[in-house]
């Protein structure tokens, strides 16, 4: 039915198994949506958040899709400016992994505002100082670069492409792509930074809290910087996962391991800042400002030691080292671990900088705070997943996202009419299983 | 030319392109921006020219002076009355929320009539006339029946105009049945009259005392006038005056205090006689007070020497001897010395034994009717009024028996007994009630014992109130004739047990009437009126006003003046001339009382064996508790450590819960020879092991839904103690026990 | 008909409360509910979503029965100067330019209609000073009649806080204006919380003016960052350098011993 | 069908209209610019129109007729309270001092005797200055201490012999004055608009201390509340 | 976020954030306006009629 549409030398499954795939997860999507319109109608009420906790999951989730999506400025920014043309073969799933990122960043924002109608403030009564405006203005930008380096790819569907002007545009939008890459570079690194200086500038939590440079906190460059490394891990991550779940290759081990072994020394040198950054914390700024280390890890039920050791140790140091050492790279299966182990921790990254700095008490007779989110929350974070998953499904079926796909698995002749469904391990991914022809 | 869909593409951008050029987007985005700030549910208060009106504030039992800034014809705000005697400038936190007692969706509306069962709230609107001549018909028949001291009149404040009222119209239609609530005034009252012979109200120049032991009285949390007491506190911070708290919870009082000495609940009294122990043993008593201006002395003495040395004391107390014999030379010692009780705010009044122990400490140091001490100060008296005039139905029913004993062979001394009432309701003794009229008051839910209350009003026929808030007792009424609120109405307001001045303040109307209500003294008027006789005779005035412009006729100028009247050079009578006892000297000896049954402790009820635990009531300053309810600010201001959702939290001692197996915030049953309770577990070191102290005030079942059915009325749990030597309400707490749930 | 300057001498608003004397009443937080138009909803008792400008904490010592020991610490808004005039928390943070700090007040001002509700600055206040609306303010039918004109409205999901009052310096400075003077009196520009204290706990004024009782009573040491000098004073979080224009005063040892140790208090205590 | 068939065919469609898209260049063209025309129009025309409801005041009031008979000009009925308030529109109890009985015989008259005066009920004044909630403004400071004319910020009123038709934004509620009549915002009097910048603007001009730390400008809560 | 908002101060922090703004706003616009216009004229040209 739609095979005009589908790239040309590549199979797809049937239609109706697209369509169903669709269908559970846009129920997904749906639910997500109805409780997103339940925030904008009847107000952040609709979440767990408080006084407390201003800023929750959402934010959470914000800042760890873009730090995830950070893979598509990194490998945007070794592609086109520092010239590893080897990574063109995955380029196209980094870009799509990054816009869908920044959009669910984007959309979460809009609903996490308590005035969605006055959001625009940001940009027109801007307060240049704020950490949150150079947020807004960079996560913006970068959001049209992602656009503009998504469109060309969209302009490459079968059908899009006949039209002469579509082919042109897509063509000379490629050529002058390292334009728009080094921008996107350039804005990633003052939004990722600034990400990390929202928590960094916050003088009055001695738990965020972190010395300058200049004008920026210390968190403004480690998170730049664990953008950088643990972005293309997710990429990684995500591309296995489609691997999986299509059965087949998509990218060749080349670029794969140039990809993991660069994130592994970015990592690697990350974690050594980190490290660095936090022992500066805790025996120098934190007591400068009357607190001690077991201040922030104790007295509560959650936020113990054992955080510190999994985000820095377990799913830092231990990933760098897998990912660096190319005897384990080049394991897929300890590849995999090391990909999950990186993006586990720079989600716990986030949360501390997010959720434990609401926790923590900072007048001596305050409480630690502790909260969980309502299902309203659940769901609207779930909703880009839901998304997420659609827009790979539809990009995946009708554009030519990896380049080696036709080469790495020619067309046989014979259709093979092997069913394959349900013998998947569970992932985020809904299956769309089957490599069985366009046509019965 | 083809339009097609290029065409349409086209006219599309251009459309566009055009449409960025116009205002339009723009103006729209910066409207909906403004648009968000107007939503139709947000009230936007309209302006106009700022005015005040000063007036007392009768909500709390304070009596302060007030502000209030009006905006138009709108009442915005309530604020501390600056050059007022009592308050000066403070206000209270019940008082400051009075706007939403005043526009609240609590006020009755208009008269109304009971529809369906007793406390279903349903009601159906009457007019005034008809309401009013339904009501005279109702106490018509039953005069004409010959018994109208079966109807009884209660109210909260027994001083003022509209009590005295009140008692004019009972004593008129026949009735010596008007009372008021319990209260420590009750307990005062007997005890100057029984040691100092005189018929009047108690003062304490807190103000020039310079070491204060306070028996349970809560000074900070509403025991007397609230505002006062605090700013006597500060006083006190300021020149290093001495206040000694003794109670078994840490409460404000005891947290601002310079020491809390805990003590077993119910064992104040005791305590009290251990210190007048040693200070007789060692002789630190007042010398010229004791042997030239006392009698009964010996036999004070006697009693006190036989029962109540440190040692026994502090195994009933639970106070360490050295504590006591401490406090007793500290009190000696001090220079201006002052002893006070009534729990908490004194809403209960306790055993007489408590009162007389406590107050025959301020005579063993001489500090009676001296700056710093204990006065007896005249009652506040309706001076312009003539004696009501009374026909022979009147004066047959006045000849009765009270229905609470009051003033009868049991309990001469006693004014009123309202907490006897239920019980002697149930006895059908000395005869049934058939009308009840409630002025100001919620007995229902602010009196011990509730079910017991509600059994009484069950038995009563005929329940009218004046109540301008549906509160519990108003629910259970068959007519209601809504008064006026606090804001909207003149009324006199004598000032506060307590107070060592002779004072009144006047209350006057702020706004205009919101509702189709009348001042309660009206609705008496237009009630006498319709029932004639001598009955209208004795209350002829036109309307309330005039009534009150007599009644106040003396000092009518200065009250319309200055708002407040007060005696400010006011010194109560010397020694030689203050006792007008049979000795003519302060009597130890409590009128011939026998002093052994006087001072024994008052056992709780329930004494089974089956609880472990005691269950003590405690008065927080940020709940109402008494006739009116908490408006939204105050509940507003509870602390989550005494309020979560809709279940009370009860304080425990960490250990005595550990015991049981209970943690921080653990759901339990608490449960007492009354009843059971949902309650939640707070973990207290401010609390003597083995108690459990709950809130008064919360629980209401009437009100709104900002106060409607948040905890548990503690009055349900306790019940009422009588103290068998007075007839007083003489309750402290009860036997419980906390189960898990 | 230039006028400048015609404001007079900067001022620097602030408090001192004497928690020696506070009894923990709750007055003042009426008080500021009732003057500021504060909203209130069926349940109030989770208290991290309940806005309530001025809040009373309940401080212990910690220790078991009988010595156990309280202290009540009323807590407005600090009114942060923070390290060089203005670097206030919560105002560099905002991105909206809502909050903002004015020099010659010295107040950190809130505009309800310029904020759009992203929550930075609660996230920014050590303080816990700052509410958002989670709900719309609705009053039962009728009790809007009470509501202050001199206050704006506020909105669902919109951050407000204490302002000090601000509305009364504009009502006193328009009474001052009428009779031709530029500066204002120690008495005539009092916040409510202040006023309706029945302990006089609460003290307001001109920190910047020798002859105002705040001044007095704290003397704080402007050129270093206004750090008191009375040592019966202290400030709230004094090693933030947030530079606080609320001082307090304690004569316990364990009060002030309470104030910088956080592991020093039980957690189950610690609370409004 | 096959999927080369099927391609084949796309492709013959597409070379069919490549020709066609350029000969109807001048076409495209031209519906570009109707519709940019178009939304031109209704943005500058039909939009204000539409933005805007028109109200009458509930009655007529004649400014210059009422300047003649009073001694202090507009201070004389808009004047200053003892606290420094401004009172605003006249409240009935000021018009009730010489309209206690219909004057004259205008229709107007007799409405406002008829309907107010007699009913005791305040005539509700569409006020066109009238600034949103958010906004404080002192009258006392700009008329008494910065001896500015009423004229500065609301015109001639006081010269006009019946008031203006009050426009009221559909979606903001406020007076159009505010904004001002010209849908672009522009203004060539002081009395054209009542935003915050017009405001702001002024302050500049006339020194007031710019005391905020985050705008260099003015305090919020110098026109704020 | 222009000169003309009453948040803009002319100062460094202004200067060089909004110009940082500005600047990468101006390479993404005068970028795609480029690439939109080469199309258009490549179109023109006959470029892209085929396949490849």
């Amino acid at each position: 039915m739609d095979s005009a549409l589908i790239p040309k030398g590549v199979k797809r499954c049937p239609i109706w198994q697209f369509a169903l795939g669709l269908g559970v997860v846009g129920a997904v999507l749906l639910w997500g949506v109805y409780a997103m319109i339940l925030c904008w109608f009847k107000g952040l009420n609709q979440t767990n958040m408080n006084d407390y906790y201003g800023f929750a999951l959402w934010i959470w989730a914000d800042l760890a899709v873009i730090a995830l999506g950070g893979g598509a400025f990194f490998t945007g920014l070794l592609k086109y400016v520092i010239g590893k043309d080897e990574l063109k073969n995955i380029i196209n799933y980094a870009v799509l992994i990054g816009f869908i990122c920044y959009s669910s960043a984007l959309l979460i924002l809009a609903i996490d505002v308590g005035q969605p109608l006055r959001s625009w403030f940001i940009f027109w009564h801007a307060n240049v100082h704020s950490m949150l405006t150079e947020v807004a203005f960079c996560l913006s930008c970068y959001f049209c670069v992602l656009t503009i380096e998504y469109i060309p790819l969209i302009l490459e569907n079968r059908q899009l492409d006949k039209v002469p002007f579509v082919h042109n545009l897509s063509h000379t939008m490629h050529e002058y792509m390292a334009v728009f890459a080094a921008t996107g570079a350039f804005l990633s690194f003052f939004h990722q930074g600034s990400l990390g200086g929202v928590a960094g500038v916050l003088f009055g939590r001695p738990f965020a809290y972190r010395e300058h440079l200049f004008i920026w906190p210390w968190t403004f460059f480690l998170f730049t910087w664990s953008a950088a490394a643990y972005g293309p891990c997710f990429t990684l991550l995500v591309t296995r996962i489609t691997e999986k779940i299509t059965r087949k290759q998509l990218v060749k081990d080349t670029t794969i391991q140039l990809l993991a072994k660069i994130a592994g020394w970015m990592m690697f040198t990350y974690i050594i800042a980190k490290i660095i950054d936090t022992v500066y914390w805790a025996t120098t700024t934190a007591p400068s400002l009357g607190f001690t280390l077991k201040d922030f890890y104790s007295n509560n039920p959650v936020y113990g030691y054992w955080i510190l050791f999994a985000e820095i140790v377990l799913c830092g140091v231990v990933p760098a080292l897998m990912l660096i050492t190319p005897k384990i790279r080049s394991n897929r299966l300890l590849l995999t671990l090391a990909t999950i182990l990186a993006v586990i921790g720079v989600s716990l990254n986030r949360w501390v900088m997010v959720l434990q700095v609401m926790a923590v008490p900072v007048m001596s007779f305050d409480i630690w705070a502790m909260y969980y989110p309502s299902w309203q929350e659940v769901a609207t974070t779930i909703l880009p997943v839901a998304y997420g998953i659609i827009l790979i499904m539809i990009s995946y079926r009708y554009l030519p996202i990896f380049p080696q796909e036709a080469e790495l698995n020619p067309l046989e002749p014979e259709a093979d009419m092997a069913a394959a469904a349900g013998t998947e391990e569970t992932t985020e991914e809904v299956p769309e299983p089957g490599l069985t022809p366009a046509e019965a | 030319m083809k339009i097609d869909r290029r065409s349409f593409l086209a006219m599309s951008v251009g459309g566009a392109v055009g449409t960025a050029l116009t205002p339009l987007p723009w103006k729209i985005q910066d409207d909906l921006a403004i648009w968000t700030q107007m939503w139709p549910w947000t009230p936007f208060p309209p302006d106009g020219e700022n005015t005040y009106v000063n007036s007392v504030s009768t909500l709390c039992g304070g009596g302060c002076g007030i502000t209030v800034r009006k905006v138009g014809e709108r009442a915005v705000k309530i604020e501390g009355r600056e050059d007022y005697p009592t308050n000066q400038g403070g206000i209270c936190n019940l008082c400051a929320s009075g706007l939403q007692m005043l526009y609240g969706p609590t006020r009755i509306p208009y008269p109304m009539k009971r529809l369906g069962e007793r406390g279903a709230n349903q009601w159906v609107r009457l007019s005034w006339e008809e309401a009013i001549s339904m009501v005279a018909e109702q106490l018509g028949e039953i005069r004409q029946a010959g018994q109208p001291e079966t109807v009884a009149c209660l109210s909260t404040r027994p001083y003022g105009s509209m009590p005295a009222l009140l008692k004019r119209f009972m004593t008129a239609y026949g009735s010596p049945n008007f009372m008021t609530t319990p209260s420590m005034m009750d307990a005062y009252d007997m005890t100057l009259k029984r040691m100092h012979g005189v018929d009047g109200r108690m003062g304490f120049d807190l103000e020039n005392a310079d070491y204060v032991l306070s028996f349970g009285s809560g000074l900070i949390e509403g025991w007397g006038n609230t505002v006062h007491m605090i700013r006597i506190n500060s006083k006190w911070k300021d020149t290093n005056a001495v206040l000694k708290q003794i109670e078994p919870r840490l409460s404000n009082t005891a947290a601002k205090a310079d020491q809390w000495i805990p003590i077993l609940p119910g064992t104040e009294g005791i305590l009290a006689l251990g210190i007048g122990y040693v200070i007789i043993k060692e002789s630190l008593y007042d010398y010229d007070f004791v042997n030239n201006f006392s009698a009964g002395f010996d036999e004070f003495r006697r009693a006190v020497l036989s029962g109540y040395s440190p040692g026994n004391v502090s195994k009933q107390t639970g106070v360490d001897q050295s504590t006591i014999v401490a406090l007793a030379r500290e009190f000696a010692r001090a220079r201006r010395p002052l002893a006070l009780c009534g729990r908490g705010q004194g809403t209960v009044p306790g055993g007489f034994g408590e009162y007389v122990a406590v107050h025959a400490l301020n005579a063993l140091v001489g500090n009676i009717n001296r700056p710093g001490g204990a006065w007896a100060m005249p009652r506040p008296e309706m001076d312009g009024w003539l004696e009501p005039v009374l026909d022979a139905p009147a004066e047959a029913g006045l000849a009765k028996p009270r229905l609470d004993g009051a003033g009868s062979a049991a309990f001469p001394f006693a004014g009123q007994l309202f907490n006897r009432v239920p019980v002697a309701l149930k006895a059908g003794e000395p005869y049934p009630c058939q009308a009840l009229l409630v002025y100001d008051a919620n007995p229902l839910f602010s009196m011990p014992g509730s079910g017991m209350v509600r059994e009484a009003l069950q038995q009563i026929p005929f329940i009218l109130s004046f109540a301008s808030h549906m509160d519990e007792t108003a629910m259970m009424a068959d007519i209601i004739l809504p008064n006026l609120s606090h804001l909207e109405r003149w009324e006199d307001v004598p000032v506060t047990e307590g107070f060592h001045r002779p004072m009144l303040g006047l209350a006057q109307p702020v706004v205009d009437p919101q509702f189709d209500t009348l001042h309660a003294g009206d609705t008496l008027l237009q009630l006498a009126a319709a029932l004639g006789g001598t009955v209208a005779a004795s209350l002829p005035w036109e309307n309330y006003e005039a009534c009150l412009k007599e009644a106040l006729s003396p000092r009518w100028a200065e009250l319309e003046d200055r708002g407040y009247w007060i005696d400010e050079n006011f010194t109560p009578d010397d020694w030689s001339l203050a006792f007008p006892t049979v000795s003519g000297k302060f009597d130890f000896a409590v009128s011939g009382a026998d002093l052994k049954t006087l001072f024994a402790m008052t056992a709780p009820q329930g004494d089974d064996g089956s609880y472990n635990l005691k269950l003590i009531p405690y008065d927080s300053v940020r709940i109402a508790n008494g006739a009116v309810g908490s408006p939204p600010f105050l509940i507003k201001i509870v602390s989550d450590k005494v309020l979560k959702g809709k279940t009370v939290l009860v304080e425990v001692n960490p250990e005595t819960a550990r015991a049981a197996g209970f943690g921080e915030g653990d759901q339990a049953v608490l449960k007492t020879p009354l009843g059971d309770a949902a309650v939640r577990v707070h973990l207290s070191d401010g609390l003597m092991p083995g108690l459990v102290a709950m809130p008064r005030g919360l629980g209401h079942t009437a009100y709104d839904r900002y106060l409607a059915q948040k905890g548990v009325n503690a009055n349900d749990l306790i019940g009422s103690v009588e103290d068998t030597a007075s007839g007083l309400d003489a309750t402290w707490g009860i036997l419980a026990s906390l189960v898990k749930a | 008909m230039k006028h400048s300057g015609n404001f007079g001498k900067p001022k620097r608003y602030g408090m001192v409360i004497d928690l020696d004397k506070c009894t923990g009443c709750g007055a003042c937080m009426v008080a500021c509910m009732a003057e500021n138009n504060v909203p209130f909803k069926e349940d109030e008792s989770k208290k991290l979503d309940s806005i309530s400008w001025l809040q009373v904490y309940r401080l212990t010592n910690g220790k078991p029965y009988p010595d156990a020991e309280v202290c009540y610490l009323p807590r407005p808004c600090q009114h942060c100067a923070g390290k060089h005039e203005g670097h206030s928390p919560c105002v560099s943070v905002c991105p909206a330019t809502a909050t903002d700090y004015d020099q010659q007040t010295g107040i950190v001002s809130q505009i309800y209609t310029r904020c759009f509700g992203c929550r930075y600055c609660m996230g920014a206040c050590p303080y816990h000073a700052r509410h958002f609306n989670w709900w719309d303010p609705v009053w039962p039918k009728g009790m809007e009649k009470y509501l202050n004109p001199d206050v704006s409205a506020r909105m669902r999901g919109i951050v407000e806080k204490c302002n000090f009052c601000f509305q009364r310096y504009q009502k006193a400075t328009e009474k001052a204006h009428a009779e031709g003077r530029r500066d204002l009196e120690e008495n005539e520009y009092q916040t409510a919380c202040t006023q309706a204290c029945p302990a006089g706990a609460i003290i307001f004024g001109d920190l910047n003016n020798p002859k105002h009782a705040v001044h007095q009573i704290a003397k704080p040491n402007l050129k270093k960052g206004g750090q008191p000098q009375n040592p019966k004073a202290f400030r709230l979080l004094e090693e933030l350098e947030t530079n606080t224009k609320v001082y307090y005063l304690s004569s316990k040892q364990w009060v002030q011993d309470a104030i910088h140790k956080p592991h020093l208090l039980d957690q189950k205590e610690a609370h409004h | 069908m096959s999927n080369t068939d099927d391609t084949k065919q796309v492709a013959v469609d597409d070379r069919d209209r490549v020709p066609n898209a350029s000969e109807t260049g001048g076409p495209i063209i031209l519906f570009f610019m109707i519709g940019f025309v178009l939304s031109l129009v209704v943005g500058w025309v039909v939009f204000p129109k539409l933005l805007y409801s028109q109200k009458k005041q509930p009655i007529d009031f004649n400014h210059v007729q009422h300047m003649e008979l009073v001694d202090e000009g507009c201070e004389s009925c808009h004047f200053f309270r003892e606290d420094g308030s401004f009172s605003g529109a006249p409240t009935l109890a000021q018009c009730i001092d010489c309209h206690e009985e219909v004057q004259g015989d205008t229709p107007n008259e007799i409405k406002f005797v008829e309907a107010y005066v007699q009913k005791d009920r305040e005539v509700p004044w569409l006020v066109y200055s009238k600034q949103p909630q958010c906004v404080y403004f002192s009258h006392v400071a700009h008329v008494k201490m910065g001896n500015m004319d009423c004229v500065t910020c609301h015109g001639h009123i006081g010269e006009s012999t019946e008031l203006p038709i009050y426009e009221q934004n559909r979606i903001s509620l406020y007076s159009r004055n505010i904004w001002g009549k010209n849908i672009g915002g522009f203004k060539k009097n002081t009395w054209d608009r009542m935003k915050m910048d017009d405001c702001a603007e002024c302050h500049v001009r006339e020194g007031v201390r710019q005391a905020s730390v985050q705008t260099g400008k003015g305090g919020c809560f110098v026109c704020h509340k | 976020m222009f000169p003309f908002n009453f948040e803009w101060m002319w100062d460094m922090s202004h200067i060089v954030f909004m110009g940082g703004l500005w600047y990468a706003l101006g390479i993404l616009g005068a970028g795609m306006t480029f690439c939109v216009v080469k199309a258009i004229l490549d179109t023109a040209n006959g470029k892209g009629g085929h396949h490849h």
